[in-house]
């Protein structure tokens, strides 16, 4: 095998192939992604993971260059990544396989669209190489998993879907700042080499806290929870089995790959946040009995296992020796966390169409509104009353007609009555005598000067 | 074939072509027309051959009789004459065409011997050097304009031309009478001898203003313009463009060589008494214009407004600053006609010039209405016109002088200029439907407008070539160090 | 003057021909208006491929008639004219096509495609104008072509909206004309050459070239719609949607903006403005601007008023990265002018699509229209994350280059800016994508024509989709050679100094 | 045009008020004050070009200086000015003639008189024509005399017959103008300057002008005084 | 200070009173006769300061240019009474509106 390795020839092949496999893990979902050319195709999102399933298939470690795509992005694979690859793989298969499942037709295109564009994200995230692909592809899964959970949904979802838009808006602003700091210490936008350039760099806190927020947000760690438990309790079920393995896991994968964990150390900020991952954990318990509401258990033991992370995290950056020992540990964290959300999740509805019980329709009724999910209409609505608005057009038109009044009257009655004056034949010819008269004085005035 | 061209005095003929083309059509009514359009080619030529002859071997002077100054009148064609001379030889050939087709029978027969006569004075106005003779093609061209205001007939038409007649007999009077104290103090006629003798004396300052001020009346320089819209306004439609374009430039034109040439002090207080009356009728006239609510009157009034830029070179008095107001001059008398002449079209076609009412019409007439525009793009100074170019060059002088305030002035006149030409302009974009049947304008009509407003936006393309020509003879050499 | 000095040229009068000669055709010439108007946009795409491999082999194509004694009429292809030309005539081709489908069967289209070409001839102009005179030549021809396009309806409303153009554009024009003619007065040259050509000016004219800037950039500003000239373009939106393209993406607001790049680069150079301190208030305008328009943009109903406020927002953002003197930032302006044409039109193109199939004008009346129109939609939706700047489309790279030249040059709060504007961008632009994809459609659209099986007729649709596209691949190859980006990358290097 | 004329608006319009008199007063005192001083410093030798003419005025043609100057030294003026009185008439007529005063029938004594002065006006006209050569008199004052011929048969009520209405009349009116032109245009085709007569022909070339002149001057002044066109024969 | 001076003065005097008549006067008869005055004003300037040199036949010029410019006048006056005429019988009255025509 090593020998064949070795032959050129058979490696310029290999590494073809290699850049076509990997460049179909995102590229054929995406194509599938447009209606009219799935449309002959049955099981499109079946399919469109076959790529994914063989480079699961081939054995070794394959990455490419692609340095005229974005800025300069690549894709590979590597250990770790394999088995998030191979997580993700199962749970979308699962997923594709419920979103069909109820009444076995198909479900509606603009689903299907956004299951692929998420899938395309989710995939592209786990093989890119570097922040930007990983930034582009997290957002387009963060942009589609919006889709996913409100399409074709009633209410609920839908603000659900709105609390999660907002989230995701922050989350990649926050991201974006991110990437800029690390893009100014440094040119090439590798994991390795960013995390190595911004911890040598005279204030990694702020890229540290910008990156630690952002995927805070996205994964829905405590405080920054408000979507989960929405989420959780409106989406459907192959979207619920999706919550844990797609969005939460990317986003703990991303704190994993972007944070200089295990480079720096700060004790004091690890501290914090171990001080947080305890809180959540703490909160995940008390309102997990508190609201004991079946449906929302996942999302409680989401908050619950995030806060774990957050733990663990805030070791990392109190003592780096030990992240780097066991940093490994997070990957395999992420993959059990993805599959147990998934199996609790599908496990709990299972549950309940088996018995249904209405208390839970009744809770599940009251839909809490939180505030941040009350605000930004109510920030637009108050612009719209204070004037942000209406004022310029109202004084513009104060001002036209103010001005209208003004001028319209005096001047042109000015205007006219003057030059009916100069009309006048006397007048007009006195002022030419005058003229004469005055051109007369002027010349001998500067010829006497002169 | 050169030497034969160059022995031939285009001048001259240039002079006594209209004259005999006037007795022509006088004495053949029925063929006037014809007669007409024949003398206007001709007279083109004559110009062409003249700016020839001129281009070729510089300034030409021309001894009537073979005399020659003191004693006889001499002709002078030099690059302001010759300039002069040229744009009237287009306007005038643009207006015939146009004529040929506006006027019917009866009043063609009076059109046509009248037209050509103003043709020949002006263009004997524009070569004479001779004070006196000066006089006598002033009258003759203020009679026959006179004459062609009252061809309208109608009260509007008879009372602005009575009104004409008795302002341009004063000036011209005044003028004489500053002739006669001149001649009585040097005893000569003739420009350049006066320029030779001249010394500062009472009687020269009060030729000096009596003259000038004979000359401001008749160029309507604000506040003496009071004749002049009416008189342009009801005029028929080629009458007004070659009054507004080319009659009120003539005694413009004289005021400048007595300026340049005769007059010993070129007062620099009395430059800023012009500068200033000049800005007051770029704002006048613009406010005036914007107020009308006749098409007519509205581009009358944009005259005087036009008329008021000429006078902004005379504070600068630097050779740019001559050559900018003559430009202006050039493309304003292009632009000018073809808008009166796109006026004239609306009018015929639609029987009214109530700018309010205009929608119908200008729908009707797409040539007409791009004559108007382009037209008004040389009239606002907006590129790629001769009035650009001229509002450039005058731009330049004043930033060069530093009298900036007269750049203030310039731009505000563009910008009024702009409002009352789309004032216009923006009723040809409307839904409205033609309502009543309408006479049908003649295509001659209105391509003679649209070519005249492309000639007027061409000279904004080739300036180099003008700018070039004006500087044969030096017209403008005594300031050339300005 | 050989083939070289007659190629700009070539490039004005290929649609400036074709302009003039449609004006005359009759109304209902349709095929051969058509055919000539195609003609045209193809023409002068190849005539500026052309250019493009001669820049790229160092060919100097120059031509140059004299205007005045002492200056001339000069077209030259330098490498920012290459950036807005290919811009342009490529998007005045789609722009063509969908003018063609948009204006079927309406009356006057021989005087709109006049003007239209009139409108494109005068704009390659600009871009191509070797000097200072010629610019605004061009420029305000560009004005002068582009207002019977936007009174093209005749309607009252139309009427004032040409009224407030003009009104703006001539004061613009004339306060550029006095700028120009003082500068003209002082320097005694008015060629644009990189790195600028005042520098030596500098002491004793320090006040005079200082209030020259000012008279410069604001009657640039006008076009560019810098608060607080903007007002007339959300006016300007009664125009039929190809005009609001024109205006927003091609022609007009552009001209404004590389206008500013020209002056800023070509005439003062950029490290000597910086030094005369006059491009710190420059992009506080920008910024200011940037979030105004934003916030007007998130009170409209009205969805092409709505975009017309975000077209206010962006443009700035081209004037944001010329202020910020760095050459990351310079990157970052130059790439915006072409990425927020391509974004900006696509959205314009889908805006008139529901206008014109649907009869929608307001976001309140999108509600699921994505199921009825999804490749419009398909392509709004790409343009308007485009303008979020979500990666990978065009409008990231833009940001990027804006966010990393604010760090670069040391203007942090500039990164507030953009990250302000961002969130207004999604603050104003979600809902729609949210109303027209996951709301259930109305009953009955306001006025509804049928195009059979197609959602709408094809000229309508090509168009967006294909700009989408583009907007796609604009950003996923910023990288990849003559990409936009790296036109902006070499053009930097030229104007500073090395 | 007719309403806005009520007699009132047209008081207003006409009216001068007293101030504006006295202002006008003094400024017209001052003009005439300038204008009087003006000339009074005129030197008292006058600078004139008498002695060019005086100089020239045998290779004139003529021995009357007054007539030399117009008819050769200045005669361009001359040429412009036969124009300036052909638009006059030109423009009396395209004014669509005034409405025809009432006619007043002539008594026996203006009947005769006419019949009796017209002959000797006639005659009085050629003498001045001929004597314009070495004494004065000219073109002009014969044109005057014979125009105020034309003008007595009009008082008396003759009028121009139809037939020599049209062409004919237009003809006379045309002949001093034309011969001018014409006269210059041969000497120019012979090769001399325009008006630039041999000194040989002068006095013979200056007397056909002048008699032209006189025919249309005449003719011009009576026509003028007729106002309106002569209804016309055929050819009109 | 001669009598040829006497004339000239004679001469600007009438300029003056006709420029007078001119300004006052609202019939358009005497405007033109003021018009007409003024002329003889000049005319008579003209031909008074030719006689000054003594002894010396009067210089011939400023006959011609009086002679010329009499026919001038004529024909101008012609035209302008043919002109009050029309306005007159159009207007009703024979004098200058001061309206603007509308």
């Amino acid at each position: 095998m090593g020998a064949f390795y070795h032959d050129p020839g058979i490696r310029a092949v290999n590494d073809v192939l290699s850049v076509i496999l990997l460049l179909s893990v995102p590229g054929l979902p995406l194509l599938l992604a447009f209606p009219a050319l799935r449309s002959r195709l049955s099981w499109p999102c079946h399919i469109a993971l076959l790529p994914a399933v063989v480079l699961l298939a081939v054995p070794e470690v394959v990455s490419i260059e692609v340095p005229w795509l974005l800025l300069g992005t690549g894709l590979g694979i590597d250990a770790a990544s394999r088995w998030l690859l191979a997580m993700s793989v199962v749970l979308w298969a699962a997923a594709a396989t419920l979103l069909h499942a109820p009444t076995g037709q198909p479900a509606d295109d603009c689903l299907t669209t956004c299951f692929l564009l998420t899938l395309v994200g989710s995939l592209g995230a786990i093989l890119a190489t570097d922040q930007v692909g990983f930034f582009a592809f997290s957002t387009l899964m963060g942009y589609g998993f919006y889709g996913l959970l409100v399409a074709g949904g009633d209410e609920a979802p839908r603000r659900a879907g709105r609390v999660y838009l907002g989230i995701l808006i922050l989350a990649d602003l926050a991201l974006f700042e991110a990437l800029l700091i690390a893009a100014e210490t440094i040119e090439d936008l590798g994991f390795e080499a960013v995390r190595h350039a911004v911890a040598r760099s005279p204030s990694p806190g702020l890229y540290l806290s910008m990156v630690l927020v952002g995927y805070a947000l996205k994964a829905g760690v405590w405080p920054l929870h408000f979507w989960l438990p929405l989420a959780f309790r409106s989406a459907r079920p192959a979207v619920a089995l999706l919550l844990g393995g797609v969005p939460i896991a990317i986003g703990l994968l991303g704190m994993v790959r972007w944070a200089p964990v295990g480079e720096i150390n700060f004790p004091d900020i690890g501290l914090i946040i171990q001080g947080l991952g305890l809180a959540a954990m703490l909160y995940a318990v008390l309102a997990g009995l508190e609201r004991a509401q079946l449906k929302l258990l996942p999302a409680y033991a989401a908050i619950l296992a995030t806060g774990l992370f957050a733990i663990a995290l805030g070791t990392g950056l109190a003592d780096p020796a030990a992240w780097n020992r066991y940093g490994d540990l997070a990957h395999v964290f992420i993959v059990s966390l993805g599959f147990g959300l998934a199996g609790l999740a599908t496990a709990i509805r299972w549950l309940e169409a088996r018995y249904h019980c209405p208390a839970m329709l009744a809770r599940q009724a009251d839909g809490s509104n939180p505030w941040f999910e009350r605000w930004p209409g109510a920030v637009v609505r108050w612009a719209a009353r204070m004037g942000f608005d209406t004022l310029p057009r109202l004084r513009a038109s104060w001002l036209a007609e103010v001005g209208r009044l003004r001028q319209v009257r005096a001047w042109k009655r000015m205007l006219d009555g003057s030059e009916r004056f100069l009309q006048r034949w006397t007048f007009a010819i006195t002022l030419f005598l005058l003229l004469g008269m005055v051109v007369v004085a002027f010349v001998g005035a500067s010829s006497w000067i002169g | 074939m050169a030497l034969t061209m160059a022995a031939i005095p285009w001048g001259v003929m240039a002079i006594l072509l209209p004259l005999a083309g006037a007795m022509a059509c006088f004495l053949s009514p029925r063929r006037a027309s014809p007669l007409g359009l024949i003398t206007a080619l001709g007279v083109v030529a004559c110009a062409a051959g003249l700016g020839w002859q001129v281009a070729e071997q510089g300034a030409q002077r021309y001894a009537i009789g073979g005399w020659g100054a003191p004693l006889g009148i001499d002709l002078y064609a030099d690059g302001l004459s010759l300039l002069m001379l040229m744009v009237t030889a287009v306007v005038g050939l643009g207006i015939s065409v146009y004529s040929s087709g506006y006027f019917n029978r009866e009043k063609a027969v009076n059109f046509w011997p009248l037209w050509m006569f103003l043709w020949s004075a002006l263009n004997a106005l524009f070569l004479s050097a001779d004070i006196f003779n000066l006089y006598v093609t002033l009258e003759l061209l203020g009679l026959a304009a006179v004459a062609l205001v009252a061809l309208a007939g109608g009260a509007d038409a008879l009372t602005g031309a009575m009104r004409y007649l008795l302002v341009s007999l004063l000036g011209s009077l005044a003028y004489l009478l500053g002739v006669a104290l001149l001649y009585h103090s040097f005893g000569c006629l003739d420009i350049a001898l006066l320029a030779e003798r001249m010394e500062p004396s009472p009687a020269v300052m009060a030729a000096m203003g009596l003259m000038s001020a004979g000359l401001l009346l008749k160029t309507a320089l604000f506040p003496l313009h009071f004749w002049l819209p009416p008189a342009h306004a009801s005029a028929p439609a080629p009458v007004s463009a070659l009054l507004s374009a080319l009659v009120v430039k003539a005694s413009f034109y004289i005021l400048l060589r007595l300026w340049l040439d005769v007059f010993p002090v070129t007062a620099a207080g009395l430059g800023q008494l012009l500068g200033l009356l000049g800005a007051a009728a770029v704002l006048w006239g613009g406010l005036q214009a914007l107020r009308q609510t006749r098409l007519k009157m509205l581009i009358a009034y944009s005259t005087v407004a036009q008329l008021g830029y000429l006078f902004l070179a005379f504070p600068l008095g630097s050779n740019v600053a001559w050559q900018g107001a003559l430009y202006l001059l050039l493309s304003h008398a292009l632009a000018k006609a073809a808008m009166f002449m796109a006026a004239g079209n609306i009018l015929c076609f639609g029987g009214h010039d109530r700018i309010a009412d205009l929608d119908r019409v200008a729908q009707r007439l797409p040539l007409s209405l791009a004559a108007f525009g382009l037209a008004g793009v040389s009239i606002m100074g907006l590129p790629p016109s001769g009035g650009f170019i001229a509002k450039w060059l005058l731009l330049e002088a004043a930033m060069r002088s530093g009298q900036w305030w007269w750049v203030i002035i310039l731009i505000l006149g563009g910008l009024l200029a702009a409002a009352y030409v789309f004032k216009v302009i923006g009723y040809a974009f409307t839904q409205a439907v033609m309502t009543h049947e309408a006479r049908a304008v003649p295509a001659t009509m209105e391509w003679a407008a649209l070519v005249l407003a492309l000639v007027a936006i061409l000279l904004g393309l080739v300036a180099p070539w003008p700018l070039a020509l004006m500087e044969i003879g030096l017209p403008f050499g005594g300031e050339a160090a300005g | 003057m050989n083939w070289d000095g007659w190629l700009p040229l070539l490039i004005v009068l290929s649609s400036l021909s074709v302009g003039l000669v449609i004006f005359f055709l009759p109304e209902e010439r349709v095929a051969t208006r058509t055919t000539l108007n195609l003609t045209g946009a193809v023409l002068k795409l190849v005539l500026v491929g052309v250019i493009i491999w001669g820049v790229v082999h160092r060919h100097h194509y120059e031509t140059r008639l004299p205007l005045l004694p002492g200056l001339d009429l000069v077209l030259r292809a330098d490498a920012e004219s290459v950036l807005f030309v290919t811009l342009s005539s490529g998007l005045w081709l789609v722009t063509t096509v969908y003018a063609i489908g948009y204006l079927e069967g309406s009356p006057h289209r021989s005087r709109f495609f006049g003007f239209f070409s009139l409108c494109v001839a005068a704009t390659v102009g600009v871009a191509l104008a070797g000097n200072l005179i010629t610019f605004l030549l061009f420029y305000e021809l560009l004005t002068l072509a582009t207002y019977p396009l936007i009174v093209h309806r005749g309607t009252d409303a139309a009427h004032q909206a040409g009224r407030a153009y003009l009104t703006y554009t001539i004061a613009g024009g004339a306060l550029l004309l006095v700028g120009t003619v003082w500068l003209y007065g002082i320097a005694g040259s008015l060629e644009f050459s990189y790195r600028g050509f005042v520098a030596e000016l500098a002491d004793g004219h320090r006040a005079a070239l200082i209030a020259i800037f000012a008279l410069l950039i604001a009657g640039l500003a006008v076009k560019a719609a810098l608060v607080p000239f903007h007002s007339w373009l959300p006016q300007a939106m009664v125009a039929p949607a190809p005009v609001s393209a024109l205006l927003h993406a091609v022609a007009v607001v552009k001209a404004g903006a590389f206008g500013i790049v020209r002056v800023v680069y070509d005439v003062y150079g950029i490290e000597f403005a910086a030094g005369l301190g006059v491009t710190l208030p420059l992009a506080t305008v920008a910024a200011v601007t940037i979030i105004y328009g934003s916030m007007r943009a998130l009170f409209q109903d009205d969805l092409k008023r709505r975009l017309a406020f975000s077209t206010v927002s962006q443009v700035s953002y081209i004037v944001l990265g010329i202020a910020l003197t760095g050459p990351i930032a310079t990157i970052g302006g130059l790439v915006h002018l072409v990425h927020q044409g391509v974004m900006k039109i696509t959205l314009f193109f889908c805006a008139g699509n529901l206008a014109e199939t649907l009869g929608i004008h307001k976001v309140s009346e999108m509600n699921g229209v994505g199921r009825r129109m999804p490749w419009t939609m398909a392509a709004f939706t790409i343009g308007a994350f485009g303008m979020i700047g979500a990666p990978p489309l065009a409008g990231f790279i833009s940001k990027w280059y804006l966010g990393l030249g604010a760090l670069d040059a040391g203007q942090g709060w500039v990164i507030f800016i953009l990250a302000g504007s961002s969130l207004l961008n999604a603050g104003y632009f979600l809902p729609i994508l949210y109303a027209a994809w996951f709301k259930a459609p109305p009953d009955t659209w306001p006025a509804e024509r049928s195009f059979g099986r197609r959602e709408t007729a094809w000229a309508l649709l090509a168009p967006p989709v294909v700009t989408a596209l583009l907007t796609l691949a604009l950003g996923l190859l910023a990288s990849a050679p003559f990409s936009p980006l790296q036109w902006a990358r070499s053009i930097t290097t030229l104007e500073y100094a090395p | 045009m007719k309403k806005t004329m009520n007699p009132k608006s047209m008081t207003e319009s006409g009216k001068i008020r007293t101030p504006f008199r006295l202002l006008l007063m003094v400024l017209l005192s001052a003009l005439a004050a300038g204008l009087g001083y003006a000339v009074s410093t005129l030197s008292s030798q006058s600078p004139g070009s008498g002695e060019w003419v005086a100089a020239n005025l045998e290779t004139s043609g003529v021995s009357n200086p007054v007539t030399a100057v117009l008819l050769n030294f200045r005669s361009y003026d001359t040429l412009l000015e036969m124009g300036v009185l052909l638009v006059a008439l030109l423009g009396v007529w395209s004014l669509g003639g005034i409405p025809e005063q009432r006619e007043s029938s002539p008594g026996p004594v203006l009947d005769t008189l006419s019949r009796l002065l017209v002959p000797v006006l006639i005659l009085v006209a050629g003498y001045l024509l001929w004597v314009g050569a070495h004494a004065p008199g000219g073109a002009f004052q014969a044109g005057s005399v014979l125009g105020a011929a034309g003008v007595l048969l009009l008082l008396a009520g003759w009028r121009l017959d139809a037939r020599f209405a049209g062409l004919p009349l237009r003809i006379t009116l045309t002949t001093g103008l034309g011969v001018f032109v014409v006269v210059g245009a041969v000497l120019m085709l012979v090769g001399r300057r325009l008006l630039e007569y041999p000194p040989s022909f002068a006095g013979a070339l200056i007397l056909l002008i002048e008699a032209a002149a006189t025919l249309s001057i005449g003719m011009t002044l009576a026509a003028l005084f007729l106002g309106s066109r002569p209804e016309a024969g055929p050819d009109r | 200070m001669s009598h040829v001076f006497l004339y000239a003065l004679v001469g600007t005097g009438l300029f003056t009173l006709g420029l007078y008549a001119l300004i006052v006067h609202t019939h358009l008869l005497r405007k033109i006769l003021a018009i007409n005055v003024m002329g003889s004003g000049v005319f008579l300037v003209l031909v008074a300061l030719a006689a000054r040199a003594r002894g010396a036949a009067p210089d011939p010029v400023p006959h011609a240019m009086v002679i010329t410019g009499i026919v001038v006048a004529v024909s101008a006056t012609a035209l302008a009474l043919a002109l009050m005429v029309r306005v007159r019988a159009e207007t009703g009255r024979a004098e200058l509106s001061e309206e603007r025509p509308e």
